[in-house]
């Protein structure tokens, strides 16, 4: 027997394999056992009733995709209410996704969900600080570090921050979230785009932009689940075009511990399960008593980080 | 590793499950008229036991002429049919996704997801069904016009198309017993006015309890008006573009009324058939 | 008869299709006629040799490609002798990347290179700078704001600054670029990236990390030549995953008053050619007399960018 | 908007170029043995007229098997024909790129970009050639032996391979007018040992002016040591993984002495034919 479990801080999984927030709710498990899954991920919510962006809130590029949701989200009381209740028949932890527009509002929200049946919260820190000028918190490492140490004080729960690729600090900003107080980083949300439909000119998306997911993001969050691991001492959870074990397994080479996967399930909604299966065939033909002997093993010669970064211009 | 178009993970014991991912066989796929065609999938009988008139199934349509969809296709169900081992879709070519699906050829798998969403419902006292749709909303009314035959209901099925030539399963809608009526364009037929005035005698004529119709906003205002007018109840199945069509990432809300408050419903999953009055115009 | 030339501030060119540097050199006049072009843009260029980096110094990633080539450069000097030379026997203008490591470098070089026969400078501001930490001057605003106001001293040729996307703050750059002196935006170079082979368990590249370019840049490159439209008043040259005419006017629409092809050229060597001819094709059968009534005509209800980019979280 | 994969721009006036971007058709796509196939494409005149022995093309691999290789992928030039209007290649499956290339039938039409890079030369002095290739490096050296013949020289055809099966083109070399020497793993006769007596034999029979080869890091190495004990001239053809194949992305640069220092040349412009002193084995 293969070993799939590995460790998330002090919360255990039974495999790496968990899906991304706002790609999975309880709707799925009309179509598998939720069961099989490492870890439970809830849509992000935030404290009051949002109503979401103008439609079309998709789009296809590129056998990728754009969206522009807007987090709807019925408020906390309703989650605490409904969803939260709704995942205790499971063993499977409980991620609850949160978000705010403020240090404070988003600090509440965080002690409001620290309830029993929550084993964990993710910080969705890509949201954006509408204190400062509007840019999202995991912009930039000093307002990172400011809304963890907010965050930290108000749980006792593990704390992922999930972090955004849009932004040229991507080591800083993962160490300012550790310094901060977050137990993992969760690596990463979609990145801004757009498309334009040249017949009637108009943006695809209601909101003109909209972050793309899928294939297309893989080697973007890759390198960032790779500088993340390379800068901090926690566990990285990668996210971004997952689609096979394959992708997983270069993500745990890359040195992220877990991976959640978003899109894909959308194209396939049982791609989690086969996954997880591949997965473990995977380490079976190859020998691998644990999928941990896989977490981190890049043969990258000890290259310094930095040093890389300042070569990478074209 | 598996290619996952052909062969979607098993998923569990069948019996925990509402929906499915399954790779099914074509039987066929051919052309109804210029712009609509008609697939006819293999299907397992666990699966058509659970198929309801009014719900669809989110197509993984293939990569054909050098285009590659990535976002699945939601398709009402045109027909199911347990005996046969048989599952009917009714589709109009628009874009890459349905070029695509016209490229089938019979022996190709087709990767579905379905059943999904909340079917039609036929009450009690609904003994006079009155259908109203044009062009493919047909499709999504045909198995609800055997239901309607199966619980014995009268039916009046109200066609409407741009051209006599585009009009489709009149005669599957007469065989089921229904009245059937023709409104096209080229005849001049198909206005509203002329529409109201086909409903107006029906209703006059004691022949009309529930109405049930799909898509055309025009039909969707002009039956609440005449809903409202008479205290008649309805049911309408919407489209929007789908991502999941399960519920999970609610790109596919529209606006909806109830008690007097707006409100935003997914319809792949509170849908896609809704109550008629509550649906607003758009 | 339809007009496809455009205005690049005091730069008039015959129709708005030109590579992007490093996707281009010479050797191209083998496979087609290089005077149908709109400009020739040359490879960055250094000062000094450099040598480039470690291979391989390329690799392929869903449909799109990751490089690292590490502008490795015989020098100014070999450059003025050689290349300059070679493309005045073309009426088309020419367009020379230079790139460096400090201010002061890059000023001499771009000093250097402001000679008869070049007719613009593509400065690559998305190289490091090695007297701050290492980023790429375009990551920020204050350091591009610098190095703009120092190489706009060094010359009075029209000066075109391109961006990277490997930033959170694209319309702060953007106005910083315009606010040091740029004529003309660059949007953008690669975005840093990685891919790791699962077998070998190496980086698929020499150097670790390389620049994503292809189609999946697109979407992200072609919002940021929107909000570069947007923030300044100077011309922006759209950049990034162009295959198609489709591709061109899609970045048309959104702002962009001309383009330039990288990838595309690897693997179409004609395809400026084809884009050129479907261009003026699609102009016919549109109706329209010219190109530029294509420019900045998207339908964007006139939303302000600002907002748009809070709600942009997904 | 048209498919580039099928009609590449007409560039401009034939004579004005050296390289060509053509969609050129399949005549035949045959395995040669379990792991060799032969291409053979129909070729212009004007195209098969530029080619000479030591060049490549670079080929945009099909979408085959649910892979899309995106970068073109490099290929001697096995055999070009003015008359017979064929061009062939000889090509090994490899990965994703040599795969998709075996699903090509005849009729499908394959995007080549070439005749490029720099060939093979005979000089004047050179009357006696020893040619020396290992599995899919005789695909390379073949053309050149047609040339070898065209100009009256002398030749002996030195082939390695694992398995005396998968010795290939032996009996095209023989028609040629070569000498041919076998060397198999299977056999143990393709051991370095047993290849430097083989060739010290030819040199002391006067049967070696200059040598060929390509690709082997093993055989260069040999044949540099034993170019340098006899003075003897050689080219070797290398290959490095390439983007453009044209010069301009810098992606395939291998290391080189010159004159005592070590200099970076771009296999695909300033090779694929290099000195065979000059280049440093890796
Ligand atoms: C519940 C439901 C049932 C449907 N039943 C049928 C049916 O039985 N027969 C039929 O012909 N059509 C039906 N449609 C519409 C069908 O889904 C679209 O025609 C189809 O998705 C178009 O895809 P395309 O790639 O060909 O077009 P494109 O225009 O290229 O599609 C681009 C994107 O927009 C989406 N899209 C475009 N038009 C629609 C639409 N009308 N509704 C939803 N999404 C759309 C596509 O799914 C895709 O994501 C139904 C839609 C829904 C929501
Ligand atoms: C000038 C030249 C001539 C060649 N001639 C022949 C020939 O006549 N017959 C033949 O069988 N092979 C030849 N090769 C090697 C051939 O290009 C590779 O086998 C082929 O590119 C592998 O592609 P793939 O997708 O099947 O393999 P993959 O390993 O999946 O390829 C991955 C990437 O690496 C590159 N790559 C892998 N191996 C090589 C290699 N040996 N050389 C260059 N790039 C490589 C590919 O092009 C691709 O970009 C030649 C190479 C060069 C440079
Ligand atoms: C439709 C959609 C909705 C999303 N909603 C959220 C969200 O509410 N909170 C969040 O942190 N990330 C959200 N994401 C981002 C995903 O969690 C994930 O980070 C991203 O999609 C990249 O992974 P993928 O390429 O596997 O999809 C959303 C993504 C999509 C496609
Ligand atoms: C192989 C390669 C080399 C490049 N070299 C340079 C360079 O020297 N200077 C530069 O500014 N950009 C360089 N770029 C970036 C391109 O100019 C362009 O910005 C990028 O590739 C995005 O465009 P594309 O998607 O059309 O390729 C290079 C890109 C590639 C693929
Ligand atoms: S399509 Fe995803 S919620 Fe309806
Ligand atoms: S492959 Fe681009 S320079 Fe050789």
């Amino acid at each position: 027997m293969v070993d799939l479990s590995v460790a998330i801080g002090d919360l255990r999984l039974k495999n790496p394999i968990m899906p991304a927030s706002g790609t999975f709710s309880e709707d799925l498990a009309e179509v598998f056992d939720l069961e099989r899954l490492g870890a439970h991920v809830t849509k992000t919510i935030t404290r009051d009733w949002r109503d979401g962006n103008t439609l079309p809130r998709v789009c296809e590029v590129n056998g990728s995709m754009l969206n522009s949701i807007g987090i709807p989200s019925k408020g906390v009381g309703s989650f605490l209410e409904k969803v939260v209740p709704f995942y205790q028949r499971y063993d499977t932890p409980l991620v609850v996704s949160i978000s705010g527009n403020t240090e404070e509002e988003f600090a509440t929200l965080c002690r409001e969900v620290s309830v029993d049946g929550v084993d964990a919260i993710e910080v969705n820190i890509s949201c954006p600080n509408i204190e400062e000028d509007g840019k999202a918190f995991a912009i930039r490492p000093s307002s990172t570090h400011k809304v963890m140490r907010a965050l930290r004080a108000a749980t006792d729960l593990p704390l992922w921050a999930k972090l955004t690729p849009n932004t040229g600090e991507t080591s800083e900003v993962a160490s300012a979230a550790e310094d901060g107080g977050a137990d993992a980083l969760v690596v990463a949300n979609t990145i801004l785009s757009m498309a334009i439909d040249i017949h009637t000119r108009k943006p695809k998306l209601g909101n003109l932009m909209g972050g793309l997911s899928g294939p297309s993001l893989k080697p973007i969050a890759l390198r960032m689940a790779y500088q993340c691991a390379r800068a901090t001492n926690i566990p990285v959870i990668g996210c971004g075009g997952i689609t096979t074990a394959e992708d997983v397994i270069e993500y745990l080479i890359a040195g992220a511990s877990a991976v959640q996967v978003g899109t894909a399930t959308f194209i396939h909604p049982t791609v989690m399960v086969t996954i997880i299966d591949e997965l473990e065939a995977y380490l079976r033909a190859q020998g691998l008593a644990s999928v941990r002997d896989l977490i981190g093993t890049i043969v990258d010669d000890g290259q310094d980080e930095a040093v890389v970064f300042m070569e990478a211009a074209p | 590793m598996m290619d996952l178009k052909e062969t979607p993970a098993p998923a569990g014991e069948k019996d925990d499950f509402k929906s499915f991912e399954l790779a099914l066989a074509v039987k066929s796929n051919d052309p109804v008229n210029g712009e609509y065609h008609r697939l006819v999938l293999e299907a397992p009988e666990y699966l058509l036991a659970r198929c309801q008139a009014g719900q669809f199934f989110h197509l993984l349509c293939p990569t054909a002429n050098g285009e590659t969809p990535y976002l699945r296709r939601p398709m009402s169900i045109y027909g199911f049919y347990p005996q046969q081992g048989e599952l009917h879709f009714l589709y109009k070519l628009a874009g890459a996704g349905t070029r695509a699906l016209a490229s089938l050829t019979p022996g190709d798998r087709l990767n579905v997801l379905g059943p999904l969403g909340v079917p039609f419902t036929i009450e009690d006292g609904w003994q006079n069904l009155v259908l109203v749709a044009r062009g493919v909303g047909l499709a999504t009314l045909a198995p609800l016009a055997l239901e309607a035959r199966r619980l014995g209901r009268k039916m009046t099925a109200i066609c409407s198309a741009r051209h006599p030539d585009y009009l489709m399963s009149v005669d599957y809608f007469r065989e089921l017993g229904a009245d059937v009526i023709t409104l096209t364009d080229a005849e001049g037929t198909s206005g509203v006015d002329n529409l109201e005035r086909v409903i107006e005698e029906l209703i006059a004529g004691g022949r009309a309890d529930a109405f049930y119709t799909c898509g055309s906003n025009r039909i969707l205002k002009l039956l609440q008006t005449i809903g409202a007018r008479h205290d008649l109840p309805g049911q309408i199945a919407l489209e929007q573009q789908m991502a999941c069509g399960i519920g999970m990432c609610h790109c596919c809300v529209r606006t909806f009324q109830r008690d007097g408050k707006l409100l935003q419903l997914r319809v792949c999953r509170e849908g896609p058939v809704f109550d008629m009055m509550e649906a607003v115009a758009w």
